[in-house]
């Protein structure tokens, strides 16, 4: 029955909070009002009744919390993590954002290949479709495990391929007018870089103003920068977890520009990210033999 | 007088006769683009309000229930030029104004809710001093609402005082009624100007007056009925009470921190004045900004009085429910919900006032017993 | 347009194998379009992906990013971050519509002075086929000063106009 | 309608390094008709563009009773404090201003004793009160300035505050500098600002009428937190101490929201609070 | 405050001819900030340069930019009037009006307009400028020597003799290189191991030398002044300090036939060995390749030391004590070195390479080096040149030069350059000792460049009888129990077949084959071949782009004796130069991290080409591990700069806010067209703006 699922999520919660083995679980809650799912953060056995398992359609990675100050005094914590969101925490341990010693997580791995993307769904509904690891486990243990190599790539962002076959087939003016359009909508709200797990920055390029690399005004020069910038910074990290694009007000097809680089990095490079933790990242790393038909 | 009427499918003449009147039309329409976003379905984006031409007019859509963005643009817009510096070679710096580009607009089909919050900020833009671009806009357009037939589990205008057929801000609201047709009510002077535009209603002369003032409509149109979700009374003196209380540690854990919340809000009004350009030509421009954001109030050494999220979160909502009200005597909140529609991290304001208020009820009854 | 279009190129060269490439151009006395403006930084490593688009913000038609042969650098491996960086920042840039007819990437060694001079006339050239580059002019610094020169808001200022096709002002 | 946004133009005038990274510059405003309407009361503000850069917000450093120029001290931090530094004498900068409330000299500070504190940059706004009061030296009680800084390095106008002991203006100065940060050859005092005022104040012959006496105090946001509690033991009125708040401001006309405390605008109802309002305010400076 | 001064220069008619020089200056007295400006015939000029300083001076300016040629040409001039004028060097920027402008346009009106550009774009960035103080870091005074040849050993008596430590390290158990292994040396033909012994011996006395022989190169760090170098040592398995070289243990050793590496395997030596009878140390090593000993414990998988077999060696030394150690093992030290000095040497191919040659196939095909053991008195025939095959005297020699060399197809399109000398030098030797012998030289062209060296080659064809062939050399083949040698003697054009008893292949000379492994770790590049490649074939033939490593003798590319020594003392005085003063002062363009906006992601401690970057605590509250860049270590390249994503760190000399500028700066050329205010006189600004 589906509600077995996220009593079992609730049952590792509370075993592990109980016994103190972790003292915080960060998952999802149902979403009070609107249709998204809220994270949900769980310090003591009595609450995880909250915990629940949410549509990746309609929720933020929980990946992003993992980093967040205001429980950094909290160790371990667990993070309910399906692979996208384990790809996330793997690309933190990888650019040291997290330590491995304070990161636990309950693993969700997805039972049928077809993991409902619909926000329309409630959580309940899908929750039938995932699989609760029995235990709270160490991103080490994750990663060694069967499910991981059957699962760690599989992911809750929708499919970018049309939009990107489609742009391919475009010349250059007309990928420029279809960007420049897309971007004039940018209200440069920054919910993509603050739902981004690999968005830490302290201080985000776009903040920067001696000088101002990327002007901040919502304007069309700015939007093209930001969104431009914002991608490139991604390029080789971006874990394909869909959460940016899903948080844009404004709907812009940021899952194009991320499937795009993901393209270029996995033909060019050989690489995709979010799977190993001791890998360098591409852009951090060169070979003498990449790629140069371009340089003249 | 004549009652005035709208159908729906003389909406295109309807447009046509107020831009040969030399009005620019706003309206809300569907996104010709929204197959191009990669997730299937996007309500959130689908409807915005935007500039429309004859070619246009059949894609206005009036049925979405707040649309994705507001028309607070309009009026504030999200970047404008308010000053330009310019350094010629071997001169002296000089600067001039740039005025507001704002002609004669009709914003037709705004919802109750975002038209409400302009005499709400008209307060902040015209105490001391009149702020000039959001004066010029406000008198160059003429707002016509439409009384909201649908609503969703994030509205709660009748909560904050509003109603789904709330006249607040708006100068026409039509109302929709069973035949399809929609009621056009007027609203003061300015209402008048927009007279001419609408056919009197021979036929529905029979329909039964109400007082415009009032959300009890709902006999004569399809208007939504929005449940109350809570009670306000008690919100303000909570909040000026409980400035540490564990509930804003709570509330913000989940908070991300962008501005996707402040950007849609429509009462939501901070900005931010930057310089942008080269040496010998420069635009000074009033951008939104966001309270949300970690820099808003950081100096420039780097002390910051707002530098957790926790607190950033309490400014915004003891902004809106205490200190703007305490200020200025109103909620800085129509019940819009978009806030709480847009979040992406799926934070709830409407969940976290109700728990204000549901508190302050507590502590009401303590301090009355 | 009756006079010949003359493009804004904007190069970034590095000090030890291009702009020493360059100077050799120089002392061959090799003639090559005046259209190039060269931005000398340490090693290609140092360009940033911004820089570029600052540029093409000042109103460049073109950009070029041009260094060290690769096993060249004097710093042992920024040409080969560098190029790693533009494998993808073209891609990312191609996708968006700026194509290689706007930015183009080359090595040049300090003994290459005919191959700089060659490289620029050969960039004046496609750039000038490929014509201003309007898409960036309209939002540049440039076009901006322009618009307010006229006391105008900029282009594509007003908030109805940031809707780009919708907007009709 | 103005266009409120649009600053006047003003000349450099004069250049003056108070130290490695604090500068003043003495302004003058290009138009007759602005020097005629530009009226200001020691505590207000303005704000300064480097053009091409932004504004900021800076105290009107010079006192009314010293009219002609406008005087601004900043320490070279962000964005436009930097693009400031890169003006000489003759380059112009935008003015917008006076803005925000005033010390109530005439209302309150007339007839009582005053006791002012500065430390570090903060000594700026001070400064443009005490000598406000100098020029008006009948009109008040007891004069004592204290001024601090972490170094002699870091202190401002720190000739001229010492210079003002000894010009005949009947008022005590101290100077002092954190603990193990002096010179062999520093010949003023040593001690955090807080300990200086209650030492300076206790020992102050004839005694200052703490009950009825007025308190300034500006600096850092520690030095302020500390200050405070000392001014009360010593029996000084909440209602009487004041303080000038920093917060970041962009309009400088109360819309745009971003030096808001509570209900407060800083730049209208500020930035001059006593310690009595501040208390009043919530947590969140 | 910014207070420029623009100097522009005419360079004579250099650039004065395609500028309106006054036309610049007068531009450029307009742009924002610039209180002075002016043009003047010659800038670099002493007149010039007085100018710059006194506008400084009366000017109080706080930048300058020099209009005129390449600062890769006056950089250094202007930067040092700006210091003498008391501005800081740092705040001088050039623009290039000269090899970027007036040498490469052909309208006057375009490179004026270009001039202005280029200047408005340097004093944009000139105003960013910051005062910066050399970066002085303390040198370590020591010197490291990597080979043991005759250009090492010269190397660091050289700069060991000046009064600096030397640590020499050489990775077989004696030093001496290929030059003890030679018989005579061309072209006075006298002995190698007379003259090279007295310095062999001298580097082991040299109380600042410090040998260390079986060992290698393991890893570099650091930075001119400043290297830290692993240096591994292989096991001897004899106590240097203990053994007296009696050479008891010799004797004993039931190995005997394995070949000899000093003999080029002409002979056979046990598995203790003394490498040469003049070996520096002297003292015997163990092969434990060949020792039973060694063999036996492998085999059970024991250490040597616990095995009990042989061991006779052990059992003879007279040494109380023993000074054989079955138990040594390898041993790694970190040194610390102001400066490197690269001797690695070279290696000849193989005649198995040669297939064609017979080389492989016949025992009498050798490589020069082969024939420089058989004419040694100290060789495995104590200098009479016998067959390798059968023992019986040579009677025949053929001496191939180019075995490989100047062939492309060979892989090495090089001139070995020895090649014609020593396959000279053999044949004359031969025939020294032989009188009745034949020996013919195949060559391409006799390469005789250098001092006494046409003689040499004119002496052994005129005097001793050697015949020359001029023509390749196209196969060789056995016929009865002599070889026969075909070629074309390209002089006569006819073929010619030549019996011999030896056929001695001047095979090409090759780097040491894992040279390039060193080379990476040291940051010295290579050519295709994996000859060391020097900072400037003309001007820095000794240093290489690694600054503080220096390059001696033939690991750069073939070289005779002469030259490895001279060119080892020129690598030994730049060492010094180094090492003699106590700090080093270094540009100061490096980067330097805002640690308020490090989130230490690492990109940039992966990128950084040096290692120059590292974690450390903050100097803010609240403390946190951020990136922190070691200037001593930083060289200034940037790529940390361009990969961080927030931007934390900064390069000085080319700050972001400098780059910023220079690139807004391109715009404002057309803004100020378009305002008509001066800036670009050409068409540009009507025709290109109205397009747009």
């Amino acid at each position: 029955m589906n509600h077995s699922s996220a009593e079992q999520l609730q049952q590792v919660a509370a075993s592990a909070l109980a016994v103190g083995s972790v003292k915080l679980v960060i998952g999802h809650a149902a979403g009070a009002a609107g249709d998204r799912a809220a994270a949900c953060f769980v310090d003591s056995d009595d609450n995880v009744g909250r915990l629940t398992i949410a549509s990746p359609g309609v929720a933020t990675n929980l990946a992003v919390y993992a980093t967040r100050p205001e429980i950094s005094h909290l160790s371990p914590i667990a993070v309910v993590a399906d692979p996208p969101t384990l790809r996330a925490l793997v690309g933190l341990l990888q650019e040291g954002q997290v330590e491995a010693d304070r990161l636990r997580v309950i693993a969700l791995w997805p039972q049928t290949a077809e993991v409902s993307q619909s926000p329309s769904d409630s959580a309940d509904d899908d929750a039938g479709a995932w699989k609760v690891s029995g235990s709270v486990q160490t991103m080490e243990q994750v990663l060694a495990s069967h499910e991981w190599v059957a699962h760690g790539q599989w992911t809750a962002a929708a499919q970018a391929d049309d939009l990107v076959e489609r742009l391919l087939k475009m010349s250059d003016a007309e990928r420029w007018q279809f960007w420049s359009a897309e971007f004039a909508r940018c209200s440069r709200c920054y919910a993509c870089r603050a739902s981004c797990p690999l968005c830490y920055c302290r201080r985000c390029v776009a903040e920067k103003n001696q000088p101002q690399w990327i002007d901040t005004s919502a304007t069309p020069r700015g939007n093209f920068a930001w969104n431009v910038i914002r991608a490139f910074h991604l390029a080789g990290r971006c874990i394909d977890c869909g959460a940016c694009e899903r948080a844009c007000p404004q709907g812009l097809p940021l899952g194009a520009l991320n499937e795009f680089l993901r393209r270029t990095v996995a033909e060019k490079f050989d690489y995709r990210a979010g799977l190993e933790v001791d890998s360098t990242p591409p852009l951090a790393d060169f070979r003498t033999d990449d790629p140069e038909e371009f340089i003249r | 007088m004549t009652p005035l009427t709208l159908k729906i499918d003389r909406l295109g003449d309807l447009l046509a006769k107020m831009a040969a009147a030399g009005f620019r039309i706003v309206a809300p329409v569907a996104s010709a683009e929204s197959d191009t976003s990669a997730t299937a379905p996007r309500p959130r984006q689908a409807v915005r309000f935007a500039v429309v031409g004859p070619q246009d007019y059949a894609r206005v859509d009036l049925t979405a229930t707040p649309a994705a963005e507001g028309i607070k643009r309009f009026f504030l817009p999200q970047s404008e030029a308010v000053v330009r510096m310019r350094q010629n070679e071997g001169q002296s710096a000089q600067v001039s104004d740039i005025s507001p580009d704002a002609p004669p607009t009709i914003i037709f089909g705004a919802r109750p809710c975002d038209a409400a919050a302009l005499p709400v900020l008209d307060r902040v833009f015209s105490w001391d001093s009149d702020d000039r671009s959001w004066s010029h806009r406000r008198q160059q357009t003429l707002v016509i609402t439409i009384a909201c037939q649908s609503s969703d589990a994030a509205c709660f205008c009748t909560s904050i005082g509003g109603a789904p057929d709330s006249t607040a801000g708006s100068d026409a609201l039509l109302v929709p009624q069973d035949d399809g047709t929609m009621q056009v009510r007027l609203v003061g002077e300015r209402g008048e100007k927009l007279r001419q535009f609408f056919d009197a209603d021979d036929a529905g002369s029979a329909a039964p007056r109400e007082d415009a003032t009032t959300g009890d409509s709902g006999k004569a149109g399809q208007v939504t009925v929005v449940p109350p979700r809570f009670d306000i009374s008690g919100v303000r003196s909570w909040i000026e009470n409980n400035f540490d209380d564990k509930l804003w540690d709570q509330a913000a854990l989940a908070c991300l921190g962008c501005g996707a919340c402040t950007y849609g809000c429509p009462t939501c009004h901070c900005f931010d004045l930057v310089d942008e350009g080269t040496e010998q030509s420069s635009l000074r421009r009033r951008n939104w900004d966001s309270c949300q954001f970690r820099n808003f109030t950081e100096h420039a050494s780097g002390h910051n009085p707002r530098p957790w999220q926790t607190q950033r979160y309490r400014q915004r909502i003891a902004h809106k429910f205490a200190y703007f009200p305490e200020r200025f005597g109103t909620t800085l909140c129509t019940g819009c919900g978009r806030c709480v529609r847009v979040c992406p991290a799926g934070v709830s304001l409407l969940e976290i006032v109700g728990r204000i208020a549901a508190k302050g009820k507590i502590e009401e009854g303590r301090a009355d017993g | 347009m009756s006079e010949r279009f003359e493009p804004r190129i904007v190069a970034f060269v590095c000090t030890w194998c291009t702009y020493a490439g360059a100077d050799l151009a120089g002392t061959s006395r090799y003639v090559y379009p005046p259209n190039v403006r060269l931005i000398r930084v340490p090693c290609t490593g140092r360009v940033d992906a911004s820089f570029i688009l600052k540029a093409f913000e000042s109103g460049a038609d073109g950009v070029l990013v041009s260094g060290c042969h690769p096993g060249d650098c004097h710093y042992t491996s920024g040409n080969l971050h560098a190029r790693r960086r533009w494998n993808v920042f073209r891609e990312l840039l191609r996708f968006v519509g700026i194509g290689d007819d706007r930015l183009a990437f080359s090595w040049v060694s300090a003994a290459e002075g005919r191959k700089f001079a060659d490289l620029v006339c050969d960039l004046t050239e496609r750039v000038r086929a490929a014509g201003p580059f309007d898409g960036y002019g309209r939002m540049s610094y440039i076009a901006e000063a322009l618009a307010a020169e006229c006391g105008q808001q900029g282009p594509a200022e007003s908030p109805d106009d940031r809707d780009g096709r919708e907007g009709r002002a | 309608m103005d266009n409120h946004y649009l600053p006047m133009m003003a000349e450099i005038r004069e250049i003056v390094d108070q130290t490695h990274d604090v500068r003043t510059l003495r302004l003058r405003l290009k138009s007759a008709d602005d020097i005629e309407s530009f009226r200001w009361q020691a505590g207000q503000f303005g704000l300064f563009s480097a053009f091409g850069e932004g504004e900021s917000t800076f105290c009107i450093g010079n006192p009314p009773t010293r009219p002609g120029h406008i005087e601004i001290t900043f320490k070279q931090a962000g964005r436009v404090t930097s693009a400031l530094r890169q003006l000489d004498v003759g380059d112009t900068i935008g003015v917008r201003g006076p803005y925000g409330n005033a010390f109530p000299i005439d209302d309150v500070f007339r007839g009582r004793d005053v006791v002012f504190v500065g430390g570090g940059i903060g000594i700026a706004p001070v400064r443009a009160v005490y000598l406000n009061c100098l020029d008006r030296r009948d009109e008040f009680g007891r004069l004592m300035i204290i001024g601090g800084a972490r170094t002699a390095d870091d202190f401002p106008f720190l000739d001229e505050t010492c210079a003002l002991a000894g010009a005949g203006h009947e008022v005590t100065v101290g100077v002092t500098i954190d603990p193990g940060r002096e010179s062999s050859n520093w010949p003023h005092r040593v001690g955090l600002v807080p300990d200086v005022l209650r030492e300076m104040v206790e020992q102050a012959s004839p005694a200052v009428n703490t009950a009825e006496a007025v308190a300034i105090v500006c600096g850092p946001p520690v030095m302020i937190k500390f200050t405070l509690p000392v001014l009360h033991s010593l029996g000084f009125a909440d209602e009487r101490v004041y303080t000038t708040l920093e917060n970041r401001m962009k309009c400088g006309i109360g819309k745009c929201g971003r030096c808001n405390v509570g209900s407060r605008y800083v730049c209208k109802d500020g930035p001059v609070f006593t310690a009595a309002e501040l208390h009043r305010l919530p947590n969140d400076l | 405050m910014a207070r420029i001064g623009v100097f522009v220069c005419w360079c004579g008619e250099n650039i004065g001819r395609m500028v309106d020089c006054p036309a610049v200056a007068a531009a450029a007295r307009d742009m924002s900030q610039v209180v002075h400006a002016e043009d003047y015939k010659y800038m670099c000029s002493d007149p010039g340069q007085q100018r710059l300083i006194d506008a400084i001076r009366q000017k109080h300016l706080t930048g300058v930019v020099v209009a005129s040629c390449s600062p890769r040409m006056h950089e250094p001039t202007f930067r040092a009037a700006a210091e003498a004028a008391g501005l800081n060097q740092f705040m001088v920027e050039m623009a290039n009006l000269r090899e970027h402008c007036s040498w490469v346009h052909d309208d006057r009106q375009e490179a004026t307009a270009k001039s202005i550009d280029l200047v408005r774009m340097m004093v944009a960035k000139v105003r960013r400028n910051e005062r910066l103080s050399p970066i002085r870091v303390p040198i370590t005074d020591r010197a490291l020597v990597i080979g043991g040849g005759i250009a090492g050993i010269q190397a660091a008596l050289d700069i060991a003799d000046s009064g600096h430590e030397v640590v020499l390290v050489e990775r077989s158990p004696s030093i001496g290189g290929h030059m003890s292994q030679l018989s005579e040396t061309f072209p006075t033909l006298d002995c190698s191991q007379c003259i090279l012994t007295p310095r062999m011996v001298e580097v082991a006395r040299h109380p600042r030398i410090r040998l260390m022989t079986c060992t290698e190169l393991q890893d570099v760090e650091g930075y001119v002044g400043n290297f830290s170098v692993t240096l591994e040592t292989r096991a001897r398995y004899v106590d240097l300090e203990r053994c007296t070289g009696c050479g008891a243990c010799l004797e004993v050793c039931p190995v005997k036939n394995v070949p000899g590496e000093f003999d080029e395997s002409l002979a056979t030596r046990g598995a203790i060995y003394r490498p040469f009878p003049q070996a520096v140390p002297n003292k015997p090593v163990i092969d434990p390749q060949c020792c039973l000993r060694h063999k036996a414990a492998g085999r059970k998988g024991i250490s040597a030391a616990e095995s009990n077999v042989c061991g006779k060696c052990a059992e003879v030394c007279p040494i109380p004590g023993k000074a054989i150690d079955f138990g040594d093992a390898p041993s790694t030290v970190v040194e610390n070195f102001g400066a490197i000095v690269v001797a690695t040497g070279f290696d000849v191919r193989p005649v198995s390479d040669f297939p064609e040659y017979g080389g492989g196939r016949f025992a009498d095909v050798i490589t020069g080096l082969q024939f420089e053991r058989l004419l040694s008195a100290s060789g495995p025939t104590e200098g009479q040149v016998r067959r390798v095959s059968d023992g019986r005297p040579a009677r025949r020699v053929v001496l191939v030069a180019c075995a490989g060399s100047r062939d492309a197809a060979k892989g090495c399109a090089y001139c070995s350059k020895i090649c014609c000398m020593y396959s000279s030098k053999h044949a004359m030797l031969f025939r020294h000792k032989c009188h009745d012998g034949q020996a013919t030289v195949f060559y391409m062209d006799l390469r005789a460049a250098g001092k006494g060296y046409d003689e040499f080659t004119r002496r052994a064809a005129e005097e001793d009888g050697v015949s020359y062939v001029r023509g390749r050399v196209s196969r060789v083949y056995r016929r009865g129990d002599s070889l026969v040698v075909c070629g074309v003697d390209t002089l006569l054009g006819r073929k010619v077949e030549v019996e011999a008893d030896l056929v001695v292949l001047a095979t090409a000379a090759v780097p040491q084959k894992d040279v390039r492994q060193l080379a990476q770790k040291l940051g010295v590049s290579y050519d295709s071949h994996g000859w060391l490649s020097e900072a400037h074939p003309k001007l820095r033939p000794v240093e290489t782009a690694t600054a503080g490593v220096f390059l001696a003798g033939a690991c750069q590319g073939p070289r005779d004796i002469p030259e490895a020594v001279a060119q080892a003392g020129g690598a030994a005085a730049k060492a010094m130069v180094l090492l003699s003063k106590r700090m080093l002062d270094r540009e100061p363009i490096v980067a330097r991290i805002d640690e308020r906006a490090c989130d230490l992601c690492g990109t940039c401690i992966k990128v950084c080409p040096v290692g120059a970057i590292e974690a450390q605590p903050s100097g803010s509250r609240p403390v946190r591990q951020v990136a922190f860049v070691n200037e001593g270590l930083c060289i200034g390249c940037g790529t940390c700069v361009a990969s961080c994503r927030s931007k934390a760190p900064d390069l000085a000399g080319f700050t972001d806010q400098q780059l910023y500028r220079s690139i807004l700066a391109t715009a404002d050329g057309t803004i100020a067209a378009a305002a008509g205010g001066n800036g670009q006189p050409s068409a540009k600004g009507d025709a290109g703006e109205a397009g747009r």
